[in-house]
């Protein structure tokens, strides 16, 4: 559209109308602007020659080669529009009052004059903060919690148990573990051999454990069995065992100097 | 000095003691079931009537502030009042009167689309929130002012904003639409890029 | 309302408004040369005299404060979500498995004695209640839960609480180290809390 203008206009270009153009809030704003040149009460406004007015005013913004929004635009058309309906008779039933048309751009008009009137009112109230003020120096008040309750089921079923685990660790002797120990072993085994000539089986070395712990009974297994080996590293006693898993003979190695020999297989 | 009502002493220290507005639900708490609490916020300002500080009721909401009468006289740092530019000031007073309103009636009424940045400083301000979306094709969000912003004008309610009441009675609170559905023939179309529009903008404006 | 002194009022406004305590010559200065601030001061002092605002004097600065008498009134209540503290859970639980339940036989459960409040937590909750006397010396009272209880824990029924087997196979039970659980060879139920548990779930919960 701008090929259409003389280059030359750039020269004229006045500036009040770029600053106007500025200034407005899209076309209703302007309208209502050119409007307030008409200087009548809006609800006696003739809108004839306001969009005459506003078509002007955009005619001669193009010939200064301005950019106009698209918006401004479509309301230079449909005021086209309605300025010829409004000239024109009535053609086809179909098509909108022309009056009626007017009537809505007074009435948008007259909304948004009254919409800008309230917001200026609104601003000029007394705002806090600068007409009048809150307490400068407000107080803290002491505050106090409320407990409400809750408990998760875990917690609850938890709790059960709790009593126990408290009161085991408050007196809970540890109750010393009954145990065939290797020195009670080592003393009773040097007690016995000096009556043993011959080879004999672990087995009567053993104590005694009827109606005992049964852990009690397999330490004294393993602690003979220490005992019998400490007491052969010492060279007091002689073991000897068949193969794998058979019965252990042990004798009394000064007793047995003679017949150091007599090994079974 | 008369002996004076215990429950009107606690409540004007309870009210007098914050920096912030205080709800009925609150100061009922507070005093209790046997109190009758706006009975006595009544009397409370009835008696500060007159004086230097008054006890207003904003939205609801209960706050001892100074009387705006005395802005001029009283050398206190103050905000900064707060310039808006013209199109929030118009947006607020439309969301303020026209209010649960949409965007898109905001911008039917100004016949402009609303930039981004004038919400967010109303926003910002804490003097818009979002209301209840419209049961409409799109279903849009709607806007309403807050508490806030009743307090901030010194406001009982939104019917005591300046004019309301002439406004509501010229008809001029309608939201609705107007260029939109007058503009083509079809009545829809009112789209700028409509190819219609751009033929009369070439004959008749050129 | 009588009318009142404008200084008075615009003393009044600044005293309340201003973020600290206030000098006489800072009032001065806000009043202008010709008000007589002190005779101001002491006016407005007596005016709040027994009110639940005081306007006092501290070091030769001046502000208001709420009567110091109302403070235990003004005192805010705020709902703070706890959890149960442990000897009402355990109390709680104990009643739960064990219902209906003596004191002398939570106590002997728990081997410590239970405070008073600790059983006025769980019925000011709601979750026991009183059942039947125990037909024994005494007559003690007993002790039972409430649909509250099976409500708050979301369960249907008491014996849709776990059974002791169950909660001994999580490991909730555990009291004591591993070495003691080696004792013997074939040894089942040789832990005697193991029996006394068993009994609670057969007699009580099922």
């Amino acid at each position: 559209m701008n090929d259409l203008l003389p280059p030359s206009a750039d020269a004229a270009l006045p500036h009040d109308i770029v600053v106007a153009f500025e200034g407005f809030d899209g076309p209703i704003d302007l309208l209502l602007s050119l409007a307030r040149e008409q200087k009548v009460d809006l609800s006696k406004l003739s809108i004839l020659a306001l969009a005459e007015q506003y078509l002007d005013y955009i005619n001669s913004a193009r010939a200064m080669r301005l950019e106009i929004a698209a918006d401004y635009l479509v309301m230079a058309a449909w005021l086209a529009y309605l300025k010829s309906r409004l000239l024109l008779p009535e053609l086809q039933e179909d098509e909108a009052n022309p009056a009626d048309m007017a009537e809505a751009l007074k009435f948008q008009l007259l909304r948004l004059e009254a919409m800008q009137k309230a917001s200026r009112e609104l601003l000029s109230l007394p705002q806090l903060g600068s007409d009048f003020f809150v307490r400068g120096l407000p107080e803290k008040r002491e505050v106090e919690e409320n407990p409400v309750y809750y408990l998760p089921l875990y917690d609850l079923l938890s709790a059960l148990g709790a009593p126990q685990r408290r009161r085991k660790p408050d007196h809970y002797d540890i109750a010393p573990t009954r145990l065939y120990s290797m020195e009670e072993s080592l003393t009773r085994l040097r007690r016995m051999l000096g009556g043993l000539p011959q080879w004999g089986s672990l087995q009567m070395f053993l104590p005694n454990m009827l109606g005992h712990d049964p852990l009690e009974s397999r330490s004294a297994i393993a602690s003979t069995f220490a005992a019998v080996l400490e007491l052969v590293k010492e060279g007091e006693l002689e073991v000897r065992q068949g193969q794998t898993f058979s019965t252990l003979y042990v004798k009394n190695r000064q007793n047995n100097d003679d017949n150091a020999t007599e090994k079974t297989t | 000095m008369t002996e004076i009502d215990p429950a009107l002493r606690l409540l004007e220290a309870i009210l007098f003691a914050s920096d912030e507005p205080m709800t009925l639900t609150v100061l009922q708490n507070q005093l209790g079931e046997a109190a009758d609490v706006p009975t006595l916020l009544v009397a409370l300002q009835k008696h500060y009537e007159g004086r230097g500080i008054h006890l207003v009721e904003t939205g609801g909401v209960w706050s001892f502030r100074t009387d705006p009468a005395l802005a001029p006289l009283m050398k206190i740092t103050r905000q900064a009042r707060r310039k808006l530019p013209k199109a929030a000031s118009e947006v607020l007073a439309i969301i303020a009167y026209h209010q649960p309103v949409t965007r898109a009636e905001i911008e039917s009424v100004r016949g402009v689309e609303t930039s981004k940045g004038t919400l967010d400083i109303l926003l910002e301000l804490g003097w818009i929130r979002p209301g209840k979306r419209r049961e409409t094709p799109g279903r849009p969000l709607t806007w309403k002012t807050t508490p806030e912003f009743l307090s901030h004008f010194n406001l009982e309610a939104l019917k005591d904003l300046p004019g309301m009441e002439d406004l509501k009675a010229a008809g001029l609170l309608d939201a609705r639409p107007i260029l939109a559905t007058m503009s083509a023939e079809g009545g829809e179309a009112s789209d700028p890029d409509d190819a219609e529009f751009a033929n009369w903008v070439d004959e008749e404006v050129v």
